[in-house]
This record gives C-alpha cells, structure tokens and sequence, in this order.
C-alpha cells in the first residue's frame, strides 16, 4: 500500500494511478434543477453503448419505469412527486460517480476495473470475470452484474467518445444541459455559480452532493445539483469509501492472525506428545 | 508473442515496474481498452438528417458502416436543436435497425385468415389495377346540374404528416389527377 | 390503499440504495472451507511438529481437501467461470480478493504438496514416480510448514472481504470479523480432527476447539450487540435465526470437547457440532449483511446521523 | 412542452434562466409544470373562457400596447350596423340558421363593405370542405377601402365591441368555469401583461390539444387577440408557437395532403363556387384587394403547369378542368362514415394508424373492414393493418377474418435514413435529409411507391382518350430515377415544388416571379425560393455556432426564408424599433431599404410612410404600415369579419361532451360545431339534457415522452417502450377514494363507443378543480397504446366519438366525458352488452339519438 492518501482525502486520481502526465480530469455535473425527466440520457447511453433493453415493468413509482442502476441501465432518471405543502415533481438523471476513491476499482482483484486518463473509472469487458466483488463495494450501488452475461457492468463515462475529443452519449443528447460534461474543476465551479444563483433565486433547498473532494470519496467524478435530501433520490447521504478503512482492516486481520497463531501455539504447547506419553 | 513480450504485459510485472504499484490505471489497462475508439470515427460516412419523430427537427447525424447504420445522434450544429435529443430521437437507431421492422410485402386475400407472401413488383400492379378499376366504377363526371366533378370517391388515402414534402407532392400530384378527392392527413386529426 | 407508493423521505420508493452481494451460497460457503482449510494445515504443521501423525496427515488432508473445494466454489461463483485466470493478472494489495487470490494460490499448492506427501509410501518405488515418493515426505513436511505460515493470513483475511465493501453491517463489524473468521477457522479444524483423530493425538485439537469457538462466539456476541443499528440484521431474521443456531452448536461442540476427551463418539458428535456451528455462523453473517444492504434504513440513518453529528454546514458544502 | 418537445423545450429553458417567468395552463402537472414558475391547473375545455379573461383584464384596464394595436391591427375599423353580439344572444352570433346548425355571416362584415367576397357567403359550405384552413398563410378576402375610428371611441369599432364581448369573462367567471383560482388567475394576468409592451414581449406557446377540440381554431384566435392586444406578435420573444407533433406536418399542410386545399393553400375547386377557372381564382383573391394573394392567377397558373406541363395553356384554363370538385364534407371522418356505408373502395394508408391514432377507433376498424381493399405503408404491422385478424372487434366477436371482405396489401416502408427529401418543421424550417443507407428488402419510399404507382396507372391507361384519363396522362411524371431499386429523385420533385422557368428550365428565386401567362411552372408557391439559385437552400447546414441568433443560413423558411413572419411590426409605423432591447427589422433611410437579421418581411424598399395611391390593388395598395401584408386589409384581425363560420369572435362553449351547464350562455356547445348525428356515432348527453350524470367524469388524452402519436414508432422500439411499459390511467387520491381505485390495480373506462381498461396511477399531478361551485374530477391518459408491438393495451381514442371543430374538421378528442370503475372490462361478447347497457342507462335506445 502506498500510504493513505491513495485511500482517502482529496487526490488527483490519474497520477495516483500511474499516468504521469494526464489531461485533465473529466465529469459531469447533473443539475436536477433543469431536469425534465425525458429520459434522453437513458436511451442514448444505450444506443451508444449498445446496452439490452431491460423489459417491461410498470413500476408505478412516478414516470420511473427503470427503477435503479443496473447493469441494463447506466443512467437512471428519479422522479419524485412532493406535497410540501406545494405540490413539486423532481427528477434526476442519476449515474455512476466515476469517484475519486473508487472502492469498486480498488477491490477489483482482477483489474477489469480501471482508472482511465482522465480520471474516469471504467470496467474493462474484455477482463471482468464476474466475481461480482464491485458490486457491493460501491457506496452508491452503481454497479451491478448483467444476467446471463455474468459479467459486472456500468457508466464508462463513453470512455471511447471522451478518448477521440466527444461528450458522452448522455450528455450530448439532454435537451435542457441537466447533465454538463466537461474537465471537473470548470464543472465544480460552475457548480458553485449555479447554487449560488438557486440561493439568490429563492432556492434555499438547493445543494450540491459529491462535489466537495474532502468529502468520503474525495469527491464525486459525477456530481449534482439536488433539490433536497440525497436519500429522497436514493442516494446515499454521506458516503464513505469502504476501503478508507482498509488498513485499519488489514492490521485488524494481522492481529487475529497473530491470534490465530497464538492459540494453536498455546493449543500444542500445553500438551505432551503423544509418543512421548505412549 | 515471445515470453519477453509475454511477460511485458503482464499487469504484475507493470505494477512492478511501471508507474502504477497498485495497479489501479496504467498497469491495468487491458489490450482491449488500448485498441477502444468511438466507432462514430470509423464510420464509412455520415449522413446529415433530421429526426423522424415531433416536429421541432432536431438536426441528426447518421453513421453508416458496411452499409449498416451503427450510429444516429444529435448534429451539435442544428440551432434548432443544438446536438441534442429526447429519448424518442435517441432511439432513432433502435427504430431503423429494429428486427420487428417488416422487410417483405405481405397480402392478405380478401376473407383471408392469414398473411401471404407476395412479390413487390406483383403488389405494385394488382394495386395499379385496383386504383384503376375502383376509378372507373365510382367515376362522377358532372353534378346534378351539370357541373363537372371531374372526380372519384371510391378511394381514399390517409397519411402523410410523417412524409418528406416530395413525397406529399407526388401523391397529392397522382391523386389529384386520378380525380381522388379524399387524400386526407394526420393535419387534420 | 388508494394512494400511491410513497417515495417517503428515508428512501427512493423503499429500495436499497446500495446493491446487496450478488453471491450466491458458494461463497458463506467458501468462507467456511477456506478457514477450514486454514485450521487444518495449522493443526497438521502442529502435529508434525509435535509428532502426531494421525492429526498432522488429518490436518494435511482436510486442507488439501477445503482448499481445492474453496477454490472450486470461488471459480465456480464468477459469472465468467472461463476467466478464473484473469484473478492473477493483477496483485492489489487494495483488493482483499486480490490478496485472497494469492494466499489461497500459494497455500492450495503448498497444502497440495504436503497432502502428497501422504500418500508418498502408496506411489511405486521404482522409476520416475520412484524417485517422486522419495522426495515427496520432505518436501511435504516445508509445504506443510509454509501452508502453515500462510494459514493464517487465509483464516482471517475473509474478515476483510467482507468488511471491504458497502454492506453496512459488515463493513461497521470489519474490527470483529477477522478475529472471528480466525476463531471459527480453528473451531472447524478442530472439529474435524475431533471426528477423524484417535484421542490420544487430540487433545490440541480440543484446546483449539475451546479456544476457536471462544473466539467465534465472542465475536458474533459483539456483532449482535455493539453495532448499534447495524447489529439488527445480526439478530432479526434467517441471519439471526442461523446466528443463535451456530452459537447452541458452538456451545455444545465445546461442551463436547470437554466431555469428550474419554469417548470418540462424544468427540465426533462435538466435532460435528463445531463444525456445523461454524457453517451456520458464516451463513448468518453472509445473511446479515445481505439484509442490511436490501433495506435503506441500515445504509441511510447512520450515514445521516454522522452527517448530522458533524453539525450543520453550508448546504452545498453538507 | 417538456413532455412533447422536450429539446424545444431548451430555448424555454433558457429564457428561464435569463429570467424569464414561465407559466404553465394544463389540465395534468405535467414535466413542463414541474419546470415552469407556476402551474395552473384548468378544467379541459374551458380555455376561451381563460383566455377571455384575460382579454377582458387587459381591456377593462387598458393595458394593451395601444401604438401597436391602433397601427397593426383592425381595433379601429367599424363594424356593419347590422352585427349582433353572441353577449346580447345567449351565446349566438347574428345569422345563425338553426335549422342548419350554421351561420349566415353576412352581418359580420366591416361597415361599408360590398355585400359579402366570394366563398364566404355560405358558411354551411365553408364548414363543409374546412374552408378556413386555407386562411393559414393570409387572411380572407376583404375589398380596399375600410372605415376606421383610430380614437377607438366609435361603439362599433373592433376594440369598443372586443371590450362588451368580454365584460363579462371576469375573475369570477373565469373560476367559475374553469375551476382557476383567481388569485392563480390574477398572477397570469399581471405576468403576461407586465412583461409585454415596447420594451418586453412573452411567447405564447401551444401544443395541438387545442385544435382537437369543437372549438379549436377559436382557442387559438382569442390567444391571438391577447398577443396583438399585447404587441406579441412579429417580434422577437413574440408569438403565437404552435407545437405540431409529426416531422413534417407542418409540410403536409403546406404541400397538402388534404382534401380541400393544393399546394400553397390554394383552395381546391368547388363545384358550385368555382366552376371556372376565372371563378376558382377569383375566390382567392378579391380583384381590388390589398397584398400579395392578388397574385393568386399566377400561383394558380403555375400550379397547373406544374401538374400538367405542355398540355396545360390559356386557351384550355391551363387544364383546370382536370382538377377535381369538391362538393361537400370529404374529410377523413366523413370518409371513414362512408367506408361504414358502403361507399369507399379503396383506401391507401401512409404511416398512419386510424385504427389507434383517430377518434372513435371502433368506426375507423369498421369502415376498414368495409372496403374492397387496404394498402398499409408501415415499418410495423400496426393496427391498422391487422385489425380483420387481432383487433378488437375480433375479440367481442363482431368480426371474424372469413368473413371480412378487405383485401390488406402491407408494404413495407423506407425510413427517414433510407431516402432522402424535406421535412417542414413546426416553425415552416424547411430541413433536406440526406440518404444514408439502402431500403431493407421490399422497404421503398412514399416517393419511389407513388412514383411507380403512376408509371403503372399511366401505362394501363396508355391510349385512352376519355377526358379523365387524359388528366392522368398529361401528367408531367417524368422524374429522373437512379439506383437499383429506380428510385426517383427528390431533389428533381424539390425543383418543381420550387418552381422555374418553362422555357429555360432556371429555377425561380422568388413566388413574385410566378406568372399567369403559362411562362412559369410553380409547385408550391410559397415554397419558390427553396430552389433559388439552382442550390438546394433547404440542405444548408451553417453551424448554428458560426451565424446569427436568427441562424438565417441553416435549412430555409417559407416565405422567402423568412424566420418571424410579420416581423415588419417588430418596428413602430416609422420604421424604428419599438426598443433597443426588442431590435428585429427596422427602416434603413440611408440605404433606403429595410434591415435586420432577419429578411424583413416587407417590401424591401418601401418606406414607412408611404400610402397607397387611390384605387391601387395588391402590393402597391399596402401602405408603409401596414405589417401584415398578407392580410387582405394589411392589419391583423382582432375580429374576424370573414372566414371562420362559428363567429367572428371567440366565445366560451363548453365541450361537445360535459357534465358541466355552460355558465355563460344558455348556448351549451359550440352551435356550428360538425357532428354526425347517427347511431354509430353517438355522444355522451351533456346537460341540460337528461342523463348526463350517467358520464359524471371528465377525461383527457395527450402524449408521453416516451411514445409517439398512436405508437407505431414507440411500441415497436425496446429502447422506449421499456420506460413507458403498460397503458395506465391518472386519477387523483380524491377520485381513487371515491370510485374504490387502487394504485397498480386495473380499472376501466367507460362511454357511449366503448369501454377500455387501463393500470391505475394514483398520483396527485390529477387534482380535482371547483367547477360551478361543485367538485369535478379530471382523468388523464395517454393514447399511444394499441393490440400490436412490444407493449400492449387498449386505445384511448376507442372511447370517443366524433364531433368536429367547423373551421377546420378537427376532432375534438383532448375532453370528453366518461364513467370510472375498478377493475378489468367485460371481454368477448359481453363487452358489447356492458356498452349497450349504458347507453340504455343514458337514454339512447336503437335507432334514436341525441337531439343537439
């Protein structure tokens, strides 16, 4: 291991994973105050990324027929329906983080997840085995394991468009810039701009979630704009990167393991060899 | 592959010796990844079009690869639409390429229970031949009074709303000199 | 009810916010088989130490034995079984799998190797195989001792495995869960040398069973009582059910090492006892976190009351 | 607009951001509510009363942009002593003839004017054949000379007669009938009114729910009386925005597909009113008219040697005797009555579905399974095409395939990637798409079908010399073909649309150049300009990024590439824009011409102030104030002295079908409306007549973003028909409560046509409104379900009848009135019986019907 701040804390990810000279870190920033809740991003991510279709379930949770993040289903529009008292309707394009501690990468025992140039975090199909351990790594419960395929799917932040200079699928198509692609300092300031204009508006309720890189993660790669609660979207409201807490782990394991050795030396000391006895 | 370059790619032996130790990034990146462009750059060609869906013409780009369309998106320089679209013009691709499409004439005779195959060019005269005889049998040259009306009632047509303008002009054009007055359009519903 | 599904303020429609472990009983069962297997090569490398040969080629054979079956289950889980390779193309030490990986490579060839070295006398003496069944005994004895080194590491690291990830009664246990995984490691190999070791070669494998199941039901006490909300999962449904289970099996298999030293039934019986307490612990565990990550609240209210505590901020900086 | 338009909805989005206050009148909390500065709930067919109201706040204070109104519109002129007010009526304009249900609209006319212009004496006749469709590009006729009182004091100017004819759309009312709240009311009054003016202009934008109402094209008059009022209209931020749902229907409209107009709005012959050519065109143009529909000879020339090439010449009227006659109602609806009756033998269907996407689906499947044949042109095997195998009166047993006699032809159809030509967009864009790849298999274009079919008729014909067949072989059809399948070229019919020279071949640049001399051939004259140059202008694509705001260089508008019609009027009478901030189109005295970013939509270089020498015609007779140029006395009409046949201004009645007494007027409905009064159309009674408490609520249909129209395009693709995956129906808590619906659970809708079932959506975007004092309960649903593609369910359309607008012959499906019950409909046979149980329940028995 190589010292905390790889686990934890605000961090420059592509550096920290071997890319010595990289372009700048790339995001989205999802401003759920202009979300129409067309779904746009949901169909051009798949027509991109050539994702199944995930089938027909009338939920009745709102217009929200999707339901989560799936591994059918990279982005995923919420709706709320609020009575407080005034009646409003939210909605939000939700995705994969891309974080900047990214537990699902770090677990990964294989390397099929990986830190991409700019930033981003990307499962690799052509090595993912399935072992499924992302899955409950992530703190927002992106990830997810296709049917059939076996194999653990995401947001690759169209890893293949950003490399040849195009915004991601998602992001190109939203009609009304709900979701901002672009180098995530410029996005985190624009950020900040656009609360700042909510708050003057008669907006107090407006915040951001996974912007701050002193945050659990060290700061979303995919950041939003919400207009309440992070959990009345379903998300989590203060994450934190499981493997913050790794090396406290490890010496937790050594010490039993030291346990573990000390009683089976203890188990066979105290007693006579049996050929001795005999 | 010699064992050397064998060895080389082993994601270990780039951990070990490369600028990535926990194998996070560079040291991970598989062969696959490394080979990874949008196939938008690899396309054959792209054609420039508009949305078959509303009618705000969002501006699309067609990709087209081995005479197969593998990508409809968003033309960024539309200012109408500014390279964006909803999920109907999204899934664009998904309606031309869609393996429900019906790719071959079907006929049903008449008190018929099932769908027939039927040759297109056969199609196109039996639907000649129909056009012309249900002309002539409903054929009204003048009024009552004797005024010309130079028409036909007996055939009719809907639609159009989803058609190119050549196209709206052909059929208006034929109809119209066919005396067929009922060549009616979603504009009216 | 006429109203719609209520998207309340806890949670998105009441659905999980994180997503529960995908595995299926390969893996509660690998945890089993893996410490067993780690127990069991200690057990033989003590006995080889301690000259008893019955409880070392016992030990040797077991962790032969659970390590290939550990590794069976954990290839036979991947949703891409044909790819079980790509699990050595990277060493991260960040991934406890990762590290898993490579313990149970070393120590399954390792504990292969000592195994064979039991069955060194059964091979032809002449020839090729000859000359095999007469390096085999030594080198089983260093593989024996070196599955023994990295025994440990394979006992306890699955603490971590499962402390590593978002499921919340998990990873709020990970100080708890090597210790136990450790304790419950040895209870099993305690438990199979008690079935399968004369009595007279078995009294360490009785102190173990003390010893491990002490640890094992210390640590599922701490896990139902000192997580506070997170300790739920521990004692409400299956898992709870399993968790009391493992600890009426784990009581009787130590009152059954104790009783025992005199009777090979009675020792068998608490051997069986040990060892299905150990299965019904690490199903219960693999349960539990599995419900505290279907339910929202076990993921949302201790996050938010940490958020709280650390008292209120701008609401884009919160 | 969020729901249907959502990537229009960007420009909304911004002007938001800029600041803009945006407020949304729909029935349902739609995605547009939930993004808009406030939301007005509205009873659903209540919107000139609405919009009345406002009419009224802005009269009644004197709030409107009285330099703009007194100018640019025709608040000034005096109206015929004669005229009688709807207000001193109950609810009927002077001339109405009850025993034809229509109007004799000679009392509507200015003062002073000849006793009425050419086709719009008969209003009986005019409703009809939809003849005030064709007054989408200009006004009706209207000779020279008009009194006008610019004090606007004369009792029986324009303005003094809107303002009585509103006086009484108050607050009051306005809550009364539509269920608004008025503080809700006061807040869209103040808003609007606020931010209009010199400095200020506020789009109004509609989607076209409102045509399909009984009342539709008076929905959209009153919000055009506001705009003017209010100095909205011609200038930038301004407007009236309709949002049409199809790529191109806008095009179809222009390049009609529809049985009363030709291309260019030029109105197809009626056998009684244009039995000449001379007739026919002088009942487009008054021969002593202002503006440019003077010109009509030589549109109505260019057409004809456009159609019929060298066989067309003065000496035979340019063929105008090949055209066919209208004598009546040959409407889509009509038609379908007549495919029930017996009377239609063939019908050729082009990417439409009746049998889901029109009103009354029932009568659509019956008069199909009526005809000798069917020639369905689809991607998709839509209902349309297969309702004699799986529709729904097979299921109730009503038909079976052996017995249904129509011959179904289904070809398949190319896509918009696999052909090339032009969409018109909503706003007369016109856009050319490229061809990317080949047609699948049999997949040909509309234009390789009917260029083909041609060719085959005209050689079956080859030889005849019966006058009718002549018609189709004079026909100039000889457009290049190209590729292995000979498909024609679209740039070629683009070119002919464009219009050229017949002698050289040259492309015409402008419809001022079109001829009544046989010298020019013209297509569609208002598309002349499309071709201008020889260079296929609807195929330019600028970059948005590298051009003006007004983006003049991508695609090409009708007229002349014009972006905002009438955007002379974005200048005050001299020329100068009314603001800085609101620059568009002003006076340039130094280069003595008209500028702006915009093609100024004025005669380039006529000055300000000029005025028409007496007894000038046409565009000379255009003073250099008079904005709208193609209107016939050059100002916009606040009142309507000629051209609409249900009065010559808006006037709240309440929907064909209503639980609700029409607290306005003793008048219950629109008394011109288009009904067809038989048994297989029959409408659910409305009060005052008994038995309208059998159908207590009231419905509404309209769109997801998600589907497309009747599904065809949506249900067939996985990618949407996922996120939008069963029929559903909206209903309030309120309503669920009262009517025992569970959310998810089923429930079905009943009315006179049919019943339908649906999942159930509790959701409180329904929410009940205070009608009249009483509590009244909206439902929602969408109409994008059918029996056919991935998703599956009943049709919303199956429960109306059809009961149309009179101007235009548009339906009115957006309200209707309806039972609710829990649960699944009856299936099979006893469907039928549950229907006919309540129609006896509301009083209709075999053969009797509704009296209106």
């Amino acid at each position: 291991m190589d010292g905390t701040t790889s686990l934890s804390g605000p961090l420059d990810p592509a550096p920290d994973a071997g890319y010595p000279d990289p372009p700048p870190r790339m995001g989205f920033f999802t401003d759920t105050s202009v979300c129409i809740g067309c779904k746009a991003c949901e169909v051009a991510c798949k027509e991109w990324n050539e994702v199944p279709a995930t089938g027909l379930d009338l939920l009745g949770t709102s217009f929200d027929n999707t339901g989560a993040l799936t591994a059918n289903s990279w982005r995923h529009v919420a709706f709320v329906e609020q009575r407080r008292p005034d009646f409003r309707w939210l909605m939000m394009s939700d995705v994969c983080k891309h974080c900047t501690h990214a537990a699902c990468l770090d677990v990964c025992p294989t390397g099929a997840l990986f830190r991409t140039e700019f930033g981003t975090v990307v499962i690799q199909e052509d090595i993912c085995n399935g072992c499924g351990y992302c899955i409950p790594a992530c703190p927002y419960g992106v990830v997810d394991q296709r049917e059939g395929d076996g194999r653990a799917w995401k947001c690759t932040l169209c890893y293949d468009r950003v490399g040849v200079g195009k915004t991601p699928a998602c992001a190109q198509a939203c009609p009304t810039e709900s979701i901002q692609f672009g180098p995530l300092d410029e996005l985190r300031e624009r950020a900040e701009r656009r609360i700042e204009r909510l708050h003057s508006d008669g907006v107090p309720e407006a915040r951001l979630y996974g912007h701050d890189p002193g945050d659990g993660v060290g700061g979303d790669g995919a950041f939003f704009l919400l207009l309440d609660e992070p959990e009345v979207y379903g998300l989590p409201p203060d994450p934190v990167v499981t493997t913050r807490d790794l090396p406290r782990m490890w010496r937790r394991a050594g010490l039993a393991a030291l346990t573990v050795v000390a009683a089976v030396a203890a188990a066979f000391a105290g007693c006579s060899s049996p050929g001795r006895r005999s | 592959m010699g064992v050397r370059t064998w060895i080389a790619s082993w994601p270990v032996y780039r951990q070990l010796t490369g600028t990535d130790p926990l194998g996070r990034g560079a040291a991970a990146k598989s062969a696959g990844s490394s080979r990874l462009t949008a196939r938008t750059e690899t396309a054959d060609s792209v054609a420039r079009s508009v949305c078959p869906y509303c009618a705000v013409g969002c501006g699309q780009r067609v990709y087209v690869k081995d005479g197969q369309v593998s990508q409809i998106e968003g033309d960024p320089d539309s200012p109408i639409s500014r390279g964006r679209l909803c999920p109907k013009g999204a899934a664009s691709k998904n309606l031309v390429t869609s393996e429900l499409r019906q790719q071959k004439v079907r006929y049903r005779r008449p008190y018929g229970t099932e769908w027939e195959e039927l040759d297109l060019a056969t199609a196109m005269d039996m639907i000649a031949d129909r056009v012309v005889a249900a002309r002539d049998a409903t054929w009204e040259d003048v009024d009552a009074q004797g005024r010309p009306l130079h028409r036909t009632l007996g055939v009719a047509s809907l639609g159009g709303a989803t058609l190119d303008n050549e196209e709206n002009y052909l059929i208006k054009k034929l109809f119209t000199a066919l005396g067929a007055l009922q060549i009616e359009n979603q504009a009216r519903i | 009810m006429s109203e719609p599904a209520p998207s309340g303020s806890a949670s998105y429609y009441g659905r999980p916010v994180i997503k529960a472990p995908v595995w299926g009983r390969a893996i509660p069962t690998y945890l089993f088989t893996g410490g067993l297997a780690a127990g069991a090569a200690l057990l033989a490398a003590g006995a080889d130490l301690t000259g008893r040969p019955v409880l070392r080629r016992t030990g040797r054979v077991t962790a032969a034995g659970a390590v290939g079956a550990s590794i069976c289950l954990l290839v036979s889980d991947l949703g891409r079984p044909d790819r079980f390779h790509h699990l050595l193309r990277v060493a991260k030490p960040t991934s406890p799998l990762s590290v898993g990986t490579w313990v149970i490579t070393a120590f399954g060839t390792a504990s292969g190797v000592a195994a064979a070295g039991e069955f060194a006398s059964r091979l032809p003496r002449r020839g090729p195989l000859g000359t095999l069944g007469t390096l085999l005994p030594p080198a089983g004895r260093v593989a024996g001792l070196a599955a023994a080194g990295l025994a440990p590491a394979l006992a306890t690291y699955t603490g971590v495995l499962l402390a590593d990830t978002a499921v919340p009664s998990w990873h709020e246990a990970y100080p708890h869960l090597p210790r136990l995984f450790g304790g419950s490691a040895l209870a099993s190999a305690a438990g199979v040398a008690l079935i399968a070791a004369p009595l007279a070669e078995a009294e360490p494998a009785r102190r173990l069973a003390l010893a491990g199941m002490a640890l094992e039901l210390a640590g599922t006490r701490t896990l139902e009582r000192r997580l506070d909300l997170l300790s739920e999962p521990y004692r409400n449904g299956r898992a709870g059910r399993l968790l009391r289970a493992g600890r009426v099996l784990g009581a009787a298999g130590m009152a059954g090492a104790v009783l025992g030293r005199r009777s090979r039934i009675v020792a068998a019986l608490s051997g069986v006892a040990l060892l299905a307490a150990s299965v019904a612990t690490r199903f219960a565990i693999y349960e539990a976190g599995v419900a505290s990550a279907t339910d929202p609240k076990y993921t949302v209210t201790p996050q938010r009351e940490r958020r709280d505590q650390r008292g209120p901020s701008s609401p884009h900086l919160g | 607009m969020a729901e249907c338009h959502p990537v229009g909805f960007q420009w909304v989005m911004e002007a938001k951001n800029r600041g803009a206050t945006v407020i949304h009148v729909d029935p349902r909390f739609t995605r547009t509510s939930a993004m808009a500065s406030s939301y007005v709930p509205i009873r659903s067919g209540t919107d000139i009363a609405f919009l009345g109201g406002i009419v009224n706040y802005i009269l009644a204070g004197g709030l409107d942009f009285r330099e703009y109104v007194v100018a640019y519109t025709n608040a000034a002129t005096i109206v015929n002593d004669d005229f009688v007010d709807a207000e001193d009526v109950d609810g009927l304009f002077s001339g109405y003839e009850p025993d034809r249900h229509a109007y004799a609209p000679t009392t509507w006319q200015y003062a002073g004017q000849p006793e009425i212009s050419a086709g719009g004496a008969d209003t009986d006749s005019q409703r009809a054949t939809a003849g005030p469709l064709r007054h989408e590009s200009h006004g009706a006729p209207i000779s020279a000379g008009v009194h006008r009182d610019e004090t606007l004091q004369h009792p029986r100017c324009v303005y003094q007669i809107l303002k009585r004819h509103f006086a009484r759309y108050t607050p009051e009312m306005v809550e009364r009938v539509c269920g608004v709240p008025r503080a809700a009311f006061q807040e869209v009054c103040e808003a609007w009114t606020r931010n209009s003016g010199r400095e200020r202009t506020t789009a109004l934008a509609y989607s076209v729910g409102w045509t399909q109402h009984t009342v539709g094209v008076q929905y959209i008059r009153t919000a055009a009386i506001i705009q003017l009022l209010l100095g909205n209209i011609g200038r930038p931020g301004g407007g009236i925005l309709a949002l049409r749902g199809h790529a191109s229907i806008q095009g179809s409209t222009d390049v009609p597909t529809l049985f009363n107009l030709l291309p260019g709005y030029l109105p197809m012959p009626h056998h009684a009113q244009h039995p000449t050519f001379d007739e026919w065109v002088d009942g487009m143009r008054h021969p002593d008219q202002k503006g440019f529909w003077s010109n009509a000879r030589g549109y109505a020339t260019s057409l004809l040697k456009a159609y019929w090439g060298a066989a067309a010449t003065a000496d035979n009227d340019y063929r105008y005797d090949y055209l066919p006659r209208m004598t009546g109602d040959h409407g889509t609806y009509q038609t379908t009555l007549n495919m029930i009756d017996g009377k239609v033998k063939g019908y050729f269907l082009l990417g439409q579905n009746p049998a889901v996407g029109s009103a009354h689906g029932r009568a659509q499947r019956l008069g199909m399974a009526n005809l000798d044949w069917l020639v369905v042109r689809d991607f998709f095997l839509t209902e349309s095409a297969t309702f004699w195998k799986d529709g729904p009166e097979v299921a109730t047993g009503e038909m079976t395939p052996d017995r249904c006699r129509t011959e179904v032809f289904f070809l398949p159809a190319a896509s918009h990637v696999e052909k090339e030509g032009t969409f018109t967009q909503t706003q007369r864009l016109l856009q050319w798409r490229e061809k990317a790849v080949e047609p699948p298999g049999d997949s040909r274009s509309e234009l390789w079908f009917f260029y083909h079919l041609g060719r085959l008729v005209r050689q079956k014909l080859a030889g005849s010399d019966r006058a009718r067949d002549r018609a189709v072989l004079d026909l100039t059809w000889d457009y290049p073909v190209r590729g292995a399948q000979d498909e024609p070229s679209a740039e070629a019919v683009l070119k002919e649309i464009n219009g050229y020279h017949v002698d050289t071949g040259q492309p015409l640049s402008s419809y001022t150049e079109a001829r009544d001399d046989g010298s020019t051939a013209v297509g569609c004259w208002i598309y002349t300009g499309v071709y201008a140059g020889g260079v296929n202008q609807a195929a330019r694509r600028k970059p948005g990024s590298e051009q003006s705001w007004v983006a003049p260089e991508w695609g090409w508008a009708w007229p002349l590439n014009r972006r905002i019609l009438y955007n002379r009027a974005s200048a005050d009478p001299q020329g100068r824009p009314w603001s800085e901030r609101k620059a568009y189109v002003r006076w340039d005295e130094q280069r003595g011409a008209w500028t702006g970013p915009d093609v100024p939509d004025f005669e380039p270089t006529k000055h300000p102030t000029y005025q028409a020498p007496d007894g000038a015609t046409g565009p000379a007779a255009l003073a250099g104030d008079d904005a709208f140029i193609m209107q016939a006395d050059g100002k916009a009409w606040l009142y309507v002295p000629t051209g609409l046949v249900d009065g010559p201004l808006p006037t709240h009645y309440e929907p064909a079908e209503s639980p609700v007494r029409n607290p306005l007027y003793g008048q219950q409905a629109n008394p011109a409306r288009r009904a067809y009064r038989r048994p297989d159309n029959r409408l659910n009674p409305s009060p005052p007549d008994p038995h309208s408490d059998v159908f207590p609520y009231v419905f509404v249909i309209g769109r997801l973003t998600e589907h497309h129209t009747a599904g065809g395009m949506s249900r067939t693709v996985r990618y949407l028909a996922e996120l939008q995956p069963e029929m559903f129906v909206e209903v309030s808590p309120e309503l669920a409560a009262e009517r025992g619906l569970h959310h998810l659970g089923w429930a079905h809708l009943v009315t006179l046509r049919s019943a339908i079932e649906a999942r159930v959506m509790v959701t409180e975007r329904i929410r009940p409104l205070r009608v009249d004092g009483r509590p009244l309960h909206q439902i929602w649903l969408p109409y994008h379900w059918g029996g056919q593609g991935l998703t599956r369910g009943d049709s919303a359309n199956d429960l109306f009848g059809i009961v149309l607008d009179p101007n235009v012959l548009i339906q009115e499906n957006k309200v209707g009135t309806c039972d609710i019950r829990p649960g699944r409909r009856p299936t099979g046979p006893a469907l039928r019986d549950y229907v006919a149980e309540y129609q006896r329940r509301a009083g209709m028995t075999t053969g009797t019907d509704r009296k209106d």
